[in-house]
């Protein structure tokens, strides 16, 4: 039972990422209609960026930098190499966003260099105990908390604010939006920034408790299957997908030992399963929109 | 007055679509721009919306003004803060969007009278006010036809750019379309309306175009235009005609030879 | 078959050569009067998972060879580790790209990392006689005369860390927690291996790479409580998986092998952990170590480089080359044929103090193979950061000393 | 030919179709009219598989049509054009027609990847009446171009000859001249009437242009909401106050 | 008639697949170059360029569900790999650490590795009907998550990461094709098997393209419901599009590592699949000759990518300095990507129109 609720805990820590990675894929989503696979590649930058302004800034401040910093660098790609593309089939742009990717990567890499790069963050492996021996990792009620608070800015961003309505708009029709007025140039933009510091917090959790290096970003390629589980175009689907995969990723961990002709590391491919499961029940994900298909 | 002057506009630098095209709406008046289907008439309000870039289009010889200032090197956003706006053909509804959410959309470039314009617009379509909260997708094709127009008004343009707002109407609907259209343009604005429907389109216009494959041939006021033999014969049909009667033999225009 | 690279020379000094060998000087070399040896590397230099540990060795080769060519060179030549430098990627198609490139052109390769990467080659190596140092350990190189492997492999090595285990502690169970591979499965049949010879209860655990996916290793240890864990993975997954135990209350022993170490984890959350449960098992001494061998290489990379045991594997697993080449040329034959059977004839390299005598016996074949390692306790510094403590000084334990290797360790978990 | 037995279907809450009935016969053609939204489309989609109707019968000459797929309904003999041309815009016109001759056509994949034989022998006599309908409709200057170039008007025709070319028994039209001009409307209003002397297949018309419908069709239904509202010839259904107030307006009564 | 080569009497003339007398003489000009390279280029280049020609016929293959059916699947990497080791299996050597069947005659194992992938595909193909876009990308990737854990699991078949196994060794009626002999180079042998099979891989999806089979791709991929108005059953041509493509990977996969005489199970992840759906897009998807465009391009780009460092003499080559010759290289290749990408959406095979129709317009722009 103990190992039972530390695993949901857990779970949820980490499902707590998902989401927030899940999140920036959604919101390039809904903006352009394009899963950009170059957030893995963010993801690692905002790490890598917070190992170096931490010493000067502190995490806190550090991450806040790094995040700007990593949105500003995820515009500075849209402009360059996605706005020539407006218009393109979606699958053209996926993968100039996967080359921008290997691009991106090898620069971090560069900067990660040969040494183990921390993100130096206040918690560590620190654990609190509750009633009844439970514990409870402190960096993943950080990585809730934090998650929690960006949910929250967002919806109200997306809900009650001018740019936000414009995002909504342009991401269903980018011509009609553009006929209202709307700059839908500065609708992607800000929608790759702020998918890119999401990323940045992102990568920077994920890293919390162990140390910068190149395979964070195979942790972002888990937000695929989280979205699409959400519903691609879905915001509450990306976190509760993210929650979702989080914990069943982490009970697989932990009981995986008593199914050993599944191989070592099913944990891994869970995600892909839990998808393929939900996919079977429902074709647009648990909250995707159904795309509005007549003749 | 805005004022198209000389036009040329080709698509993926190839495809020469408009060929010297000259028109103009005068403020406060409704310009009706007829043509046969592929004419070049949608063509024409992306120029002046700017919307030409979207679909690999350019103007590559003449030019457009608003009140003698050229905004064809504007871009969209621009060209609806100056005052021109479009409202595409096929309504182009949001329709993920509540209605009023589609009419805030409207008043991107102008949050400023947000509110006010919001009731400006629910005064003027009772049915709209109903309906703010439900999700446009759902709304019927004249209901849709209406809030393409009211989103476009929001931005308090002194140019409105119809494109076939009857198409695919019923004929009530149609009627209630063209009293809206009045409506407005007697709120001040002025219209420039592209229309298959000549009939409508030429009972509530002041001044009429003619567009065949991107030149206007016939440029003429509305009434002198409903006179007009061929525009009898190939835009209003003849009511007393049966479709039966039509012979199968190709006819050949008078102004085109 | 290699067409049209079969012309036979007679070089500067006098000895036979094919392939790879110039009478025109290296292109950087200062010695204008020196014919040129060309040497290949193939390497994991940019976004491999590998690429840390292959900077490093790649830089303390390429050092290496300069400090020879400083020293006169071989035979009126100086060696080029520098022209043919490929990046594989770890991934064995590449690999085999870079080296069908340049096989043309180099006479043998100074380094070829990784074992599935050089796996991809070897045949094609056999048919053409070339020689390569490898960096990788699996026991698997035992077996080939082309590969000049050095030190223990991952299967003698982690047989000695369960026997140093029970000399110390005596361990009940031993779990292997390693990556997928004959880099993992190697150390994994090792630890088997002695395990079984020694009575005690083996468990196997394989992971992946990746400091996320180390979950399910880390469940299957508290889980199972081994006495002991030898843990063969990358630095940031040790950190991850012995972080990750000791916090939900693991207690007993890691002992990482080769290159699960980075001095840069006693900086990370896991380092009180670290510090109370591991320790690290080397083929050979560390980069900070007092021999003849290490000064040089300190000496010849300068002290602008962070300490790293990459530049020591590098470094090391230079001299048999450089050895096979002195005696090719000795024997006046610089073909690959000569170099191929000078190599097969050592029996001893010099590695100037960096391994112990005995090690190098090429000519021992499979029994030939060096069995010695030893085990550190690198969280614990007496004086520079790299300065780690040895705790046991190179030894071969019981079962290694008896074990006959008569096929790859890794076949045999 | 064709009984439409008291179907319902609505989606999410909105009665789309709310108990619609009606029979189409031989040689007929019936034309269905009614204000937007009022499920014009719907029944045409009902009809040929797209959607499956919570309640009701469709049989086309005894056969049940009700939740078949739409390609075992298109096999049983239904064609249909729809009402925003949905043709396929990267082939050519032969191609597209080639299409409509899809179940016509027969050899597996096997067949196709050999071209030896069987397939082309096949593809040759398929194509010869491709080219028949080709000429009956006018299109020979486009045959080759990839339809997605070509003018609206045509695009439309395209349309009606990819339905030709199956040789249906029924044949659905939805909106045939919307957004056309009165040139494109007479000529298309030329081709039905053709295809009615010529081929003899009877129709569904769905449209708003009232002159068309009014000059063309053997007897019209007004739906209006899902339901049916009046069912007579032209002449009975435009003088009915209640299709005056619900869709016709003042314009048509005048 | 001889006079008036556009002039057709017959539609036999018309269906006919090289209907111009310029399309006919091209096509054999590169036939015959394609033939004649082996005695023209050194092996070690031959190896890539039939490695360039396997590849080619993956993406043909790729090119069937994705460019002409419109199903996109990130998926390829999987039925490359079920190609691969059913091959591997049946003809690796029977007393090796890993399972083989000994059988090396390349006419059993090559369609049974086809076949097999093809169930594999037809397998996945009742959960493709049911997606679309992005969500059946996606799922198709999920694929290869799901089987790379299975196949790096299993390493009684394929030895496991970091090991690996070898490829089949083929031959050809008892004609050993894996060994150099007095004639032939091991690589020219390769090369010209490759060849071959290329060149009747590109037939068979020309003729099905053009077939009611492929019309029937088509028209799902512009239009899915008009199509399934129009009589195509959707669920039948979809699996029928996923059979034979994956039947084209396994084939493919069977080949792709024959060169190399080795292979791993870490190789057929995420990056290969991407690799294939560039090689579609960059090649211009839905047209044989663009898929094949886009493998040699994406195949041999790495080998001409690595010649540029020597042209750039101030980037170091010292793999400890940023930035040197060898972060330049992998760079340069997601870069190019992009830069193909973006200026020709057509892809190559579009830069090829736009030159002819320049050629057949001028000097007349428009
Ligand atoms: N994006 C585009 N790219 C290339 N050609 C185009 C494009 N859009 C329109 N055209 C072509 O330009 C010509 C004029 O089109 P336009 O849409 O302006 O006509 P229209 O008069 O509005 O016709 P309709 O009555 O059908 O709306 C047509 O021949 C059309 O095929
Ligand atoms: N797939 C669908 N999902 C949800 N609602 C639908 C769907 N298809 C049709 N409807 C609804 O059913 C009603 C009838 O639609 P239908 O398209 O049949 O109207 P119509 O009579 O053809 O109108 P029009 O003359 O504008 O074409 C409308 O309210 C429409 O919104
Ligand atoms: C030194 C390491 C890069 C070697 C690697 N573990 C292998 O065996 O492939
Ligand atoms: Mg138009
Ligand atoms: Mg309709």
């Amino acid at each position: 039972m103990k190992d039972f609720v530390e695993s949901v805990l857990r779970g949820i820590g980490t499902g707590s990422v998902y989401a927030l990675l899940g999140l920036g894929f959604v919101i390039i989503y809904k903006a352009t209609r394009v899963i950009s696979f170059a957030q893995p590649a963010f993801m690692l930058a905002g790490a890598v960026l917070v190992t170096y302004l931490v010493g000067p800034l502190g995490f806190f401040l550090g991450l806040a930098a790094a995040a700007v910093l990593t949105g500003g660098l995820a515009l500075g790609v849209e402009r360059l190499a996605v706005r020539p593309m407006i218009g393109r089939p979606v699958f053209t742009v996926a993968i100039i966003t996967l080359g921008i990717d290997i691009a991106v990567r090898v620069v971090v890499n560069a900067a990660i260099g040969l040494d183990v790069r921390q993100v130096g963050d206040p918690w560590g492996l620190k654990v609190w105990k509750l009633p009844g021996g439970v514990q409870v990792e402190q960096r993943h009620v950080a990585m809730v908390l934090t998650t929690a608070v960006l949910i929250a800015l967002l919806f109200v961003f997306f809900r009650y604010t001018r740019t936000g309505l414009a995002m909504r708009a342009a991401s269903y029709d980018q011509e009609a939006a553009l006929a209202q007025g709307v700059s839908v140039g500065a609708v992607f933009a800000l929608s790759w920034a702020l998918a890119g510091a999401l990323a940045a917090v992102a990568g920077t959790f994920a890293a919390v408790g162990g140390s910068v290096s190149e395979s964070l970003w195979l942790i972002a390629l888990t937000a695929l299957p989280v979205i699409i589980l959400g519903g691609l175009d879905s915001l509450p689907g990306a976190v509760i997908g993210g929650l979702a995969v989080g914990t069943v990723q982490e009970l697989t961990a932990t009981y995986q030992g008593s199914l050993p002709w599944l191989g070592g590391n099913i944990s891994v491919v869970t995600p892909y399963v839990v998808m393929f499961l939900v996919l079977l029940v429902r074709p647009y994900g648990l909250f995707g929109t159904r795309e509005v298909e007549r003749v | 007055m805005l004022r198209v002057q000389n036009l040329e506009v080709v698509y993926d630098d190839v495809m020469l679509v408009l060929r010297g095209v000259s028109l103009q709406v005068p403020p406060g008046r409704i310009v009706a721009l007829l043509g046969a289907n592929g004419a070049g008439k949608t063509t024409l309000l992306r120029a002046l919306s700017g919307l030409l870039g979207v679909h690999d289009g350019a103007i590559t010889k003449g030019a457009v003004t608003l009140d003698e200032k050229p905004i064809h090197r504007l871009r969209p956003a621009a060209v609806v803060r100056r005052g021109v706006t479009q409202v595409m053909e096929g309504r182009r509804t949001f329709a993920e969007l509540t209605v009023e959410e589609n009419l805030r959309l409207g008043a991107h470039t102008r949050p400023k009278g947000r509110a006010e314009a919001l009731e400006r617009m629910y005064g003027l379509f009772p049915v709209l006010a109903q309906r703010r909260g439900s999700v446009a997708g759902y709304l019927s094709g004249g209901e849709q036809q209406m809030l393409a127009m009211g989103r476009a008004l929001m931005s308090d343009p002194a140019y409105l750019l119809l494109d076939e707002p009857s198409l695919g109407l019923a004929p009530r609907l149609v009627e209630q379309v063209r009293d809206l259209i009045v409506q407005i343009n007697r709120a001040g604005t002025g219209v420039l309306l592209v229309e298959q429907n000549a009939t409508m389109a030429l009972s509530i216009a002041e001044h009429g175009y003619v567009l065949e494959t991107g030149k206007v041939v016939l440029d003429k006021p509305a009434a002198e235009l409903l006179a007009d033999d061929d525009i009898r014969e190939f835009y209003l049909g003849r009511a007393e005609r049966s479709f039966r009667d039509v012979k199968h033999y190709k006819r050949r225009k008078r102004w085109l030879s | 078959g290699c067409r049209g690279a079969d012309s036979t020379d007679k070089g500067a000094s006098g000895a036979k050569s094919d392939v790879g060998i110039t009478k025109e000087p290296c292109p950087k070399s200062e010695h204008k009067d020196r014919g040129c040896i060309y040497l290949g590397i193939i390497s994991d230099l940019t976004v491999g998972p590998f690429h840390v540990l292959a900077v490093p060795i790649t830089d303390a080769q390429k050092a290496f060879w300069k400090r020879v060519n400083a020293q006169g060179g071989i035979g009126g030549y100086d060696i080029d580790a520098e022209t043919y430098v490929r990046d594989n990627k770890y991934n064995p198609q590449t690999h085999n790209e870079a080296y069908q490139e340049m096989k043309g052109k180099v006479l043998a390769l100074a380094q070829s990392l990784g074992s599935p990467t050089t796996a991809a080659i070897l045949p094609d190596m056999k048919t053409n006689n070339i020689i390569a140092a490898p960096a990788a350990w699996t026991s698997a190189y035992a077996f080939e005369d082309n590969i000049l492997e050095s030190g223990a492999n991952y299967c003698i090595e982690s047989m000695n860390a369960v026997d140093y285990a029970n000399e110390t502690f005596k361990p009940k169970t031993v779990m292997a927690v390693h990556l997928a591979g004959d880099y993992g499965d190697d150390a994994a049949a090792g630890a088997k291996i002695a395990a079984e010879k020694l009575g005690m209860t083996f468990i196997n655990v394989k992971t992946d790479s990746g400091t996320d996916k180390q979950a399910g290793a880390v469940g299957a240890i508290v889980q199972q409580k081994p006495d002991l864990v030898i843990l063969t993975t990358g630095p940031a997954d040790a950190a991850a998986i012995v972080g990750g135990a000791a916090q939900r209350g693991f207690t007993g022993k890691f002992i990482g092998t080769s290159p699960s170490w980075n001095q840069g984890l006693l900086a990370t959350a896991a380092a009180p952990a670290l510090k109370a449960l591991y320790l690290q098992s080397s083929p050979w001494k560390s980069w900070a170590s007092d021999t003849p061998g290490h000064k040089a290489m300190r000496e010849a990379l300068g002290s602008s480089v962070t300490p790293n045991d990459g530049y020591t594997s590098g470094w090391v697993w230079s001299y048999p080359l450089l050895a096979a080449l002195k005696k090719a040329q000795a024997d006046g034959d610089l073909t690959r044929a000569g170099l191929l059977k000078a190599a097969k004839s050592l029996t001893k390299v010099d590695y100037e103090g960096m391994l112990p005598d005995g090690a190098g016996n090429y000519a021992g074949g499979a029994d030939g193979i060096f069995r010695q390692s030893l085990i550190y306790n690198p969280t614990v510094g007496a004086g520079g950061p790299n300065d780690i403590k040895l705790e046991k000084d190179y030894f071969t334990g019981s079962v290694a000393k008896d074990y006959k290797l008569d096929k790859p360790c890794y076949e045999k978990l | 030919m064709l009984r439409f037995e008291d179907v319902r279907l609505s989606f999410a809450g909105v009665k789309a179709i709310d108990g619609v009935s009606f029979t189409v016969a031989k040689d007929e053609l019936f034309a269905v009219i009614g204000p937007n939204g009022a499920g014009k489309t719907s029944i045409f989609n009902v009809i040929s598989g797209v959607y499956r109707p919570q309640h009701g019968r469709v049989t086309l000459d005894g056969t049940d049509l009700t939740g078949l797929r739409p390609d075992k309904v298109a096999k049983l003999g239904v064609a249909r054009t729809f009402q925003n041309v949905e043709l396929f815009q990267h082939l050519t016109v032969l191609e597209n027609l080639m299409l409509g001759r899809h179940h016509h056509i027969r050899y597996g994949t096997l067949a196709a990847i050999a071209w030896l034989g069987r397939a082309r022998r096949e593809e040759i006599a398929n194509r010869a009446v491709v080219e028949d309908i080709v000429d009956f409709l006018e299109l020979a200057q486009w045959r080759r171009l990839p339809v997605g170039l070509l003018p609206y008007g045509v695009q439309k025709r395209v349309e009606l000859g990819r339905a030709l070319a199956m040789e249906p028994k029924l044949l659905l039209l939805d909106e045939p001249v919307a957004g056309m001009n009165l040139e494109e409307t007479e000529d298309m209003a030329r081709f039905i009437l053709d295809v009615r002397e010529e081929l003899g297949i009877p129709m569904i018309l769905v449209e708003h242009d009232m002159g068309l419908v009014m000059d063309l069709a053997d007897r019209v239904m007004v739906v209006d909401f899902g339901v049916p509202v009046a069912t007579g010839t032209p002449a009975e259904v435009q003088h009915n106050p209640d299709v005056l107030r619900a869709y016709l307006g003042e314009v048509e009564a005048a | 008639m001889r006079n008036r080569p556009l002039l057709r009497t017959s539609y036999n003339q018309e269906l006919a697949l090289l209907d111009t007398t310029s399309k006919k003489v091209a096509v054999g000009i590169l036939l015959a170059v394609g033939v004649a390279l082996p005695w023209l280029v050194e092996d070690q280049l031959l190896q890539l360029i039939g490695l360039a020609c396997v590849t080619a016929i993956g993406a043909i293959g790729l090119n069937i569900v994705t460019g002409y059916a419109g199903q996109v699947s990130l998926g390829h990497a999987f039925f490359l790999a079920i190609g691969a080791y059913t091959a591997a299996a049946i003809a690796g050597d029977p007393d090796a650490r890993t399972i083989g069947f000994g059988v090396r005659e390349i006419l059993i194992w090559l369609p049974a590795a086809g076949v097999v992938a093809a169930l594999a595909g037809v397998l996945v193909a009742p959960l493709a009907t049911r997606l679309r876009g992005l969500y059946l990308a996606i799922v198709t990737l999920g694929l290869v998550f799901i089987g790379g854990h299975v196949i790096n699991e299993w390493s009684s078949l394929t030895g496991g990461p970091g090991i690996g196994r070898q490829p089949p060794a083929p031959t050809l009626l008892g004609y050993d094709l894996n060994t150099g002999d007095a004639f032939l180079t091991r690589d020219q042998k390769l090369y010209l098997l490759m060849l071959v099979l290329l060149v009747i891989a590109a037939l068979a999806a020309r003729n099905l393209a053009r077939s009611r089979v492929g019309r029937a791709f088509t028209a799902i991929r512009d239009r899915d419901i008009a199509a399934g108005v129009m009589g195509v059953n959707l669920a039948r041509y979809k699996t029928i599009a996923f059979g034979v493509s994956s039947f084209y990977a396994g084939c493919a996969g069977a080949l792709l590592y024959v060169g190399i005489g080795y292979f791993d199970p870490t190789t057929f992840n995420l990056l290969l699949s991407v690799q294939y759906i560039a090689m579609i897009l960059i090649g211009g998807a839905g047209t044989v000759s663009g898929a094949v465009l886009g493998a040699f391009l994406i195949t041999l780009l790495p080998r001409l990518i690595r010649e540029v460092p020597s042209f750039l003499p101030f980037i170091s080559n010292s793999p400890a300095e940023s930035p040197n010759a060898y972060q330049l290289e992998t760079v340069l290749y997601g870069v190019l990507i992009i830069v193909f990408l973006i200026f020709e959406p057509r892809g190559l095979f579009g830069i090829w129109i736009r030159l002819r129709n320049y050629w057949k317009a001028w000097p007349f722009s428009y």
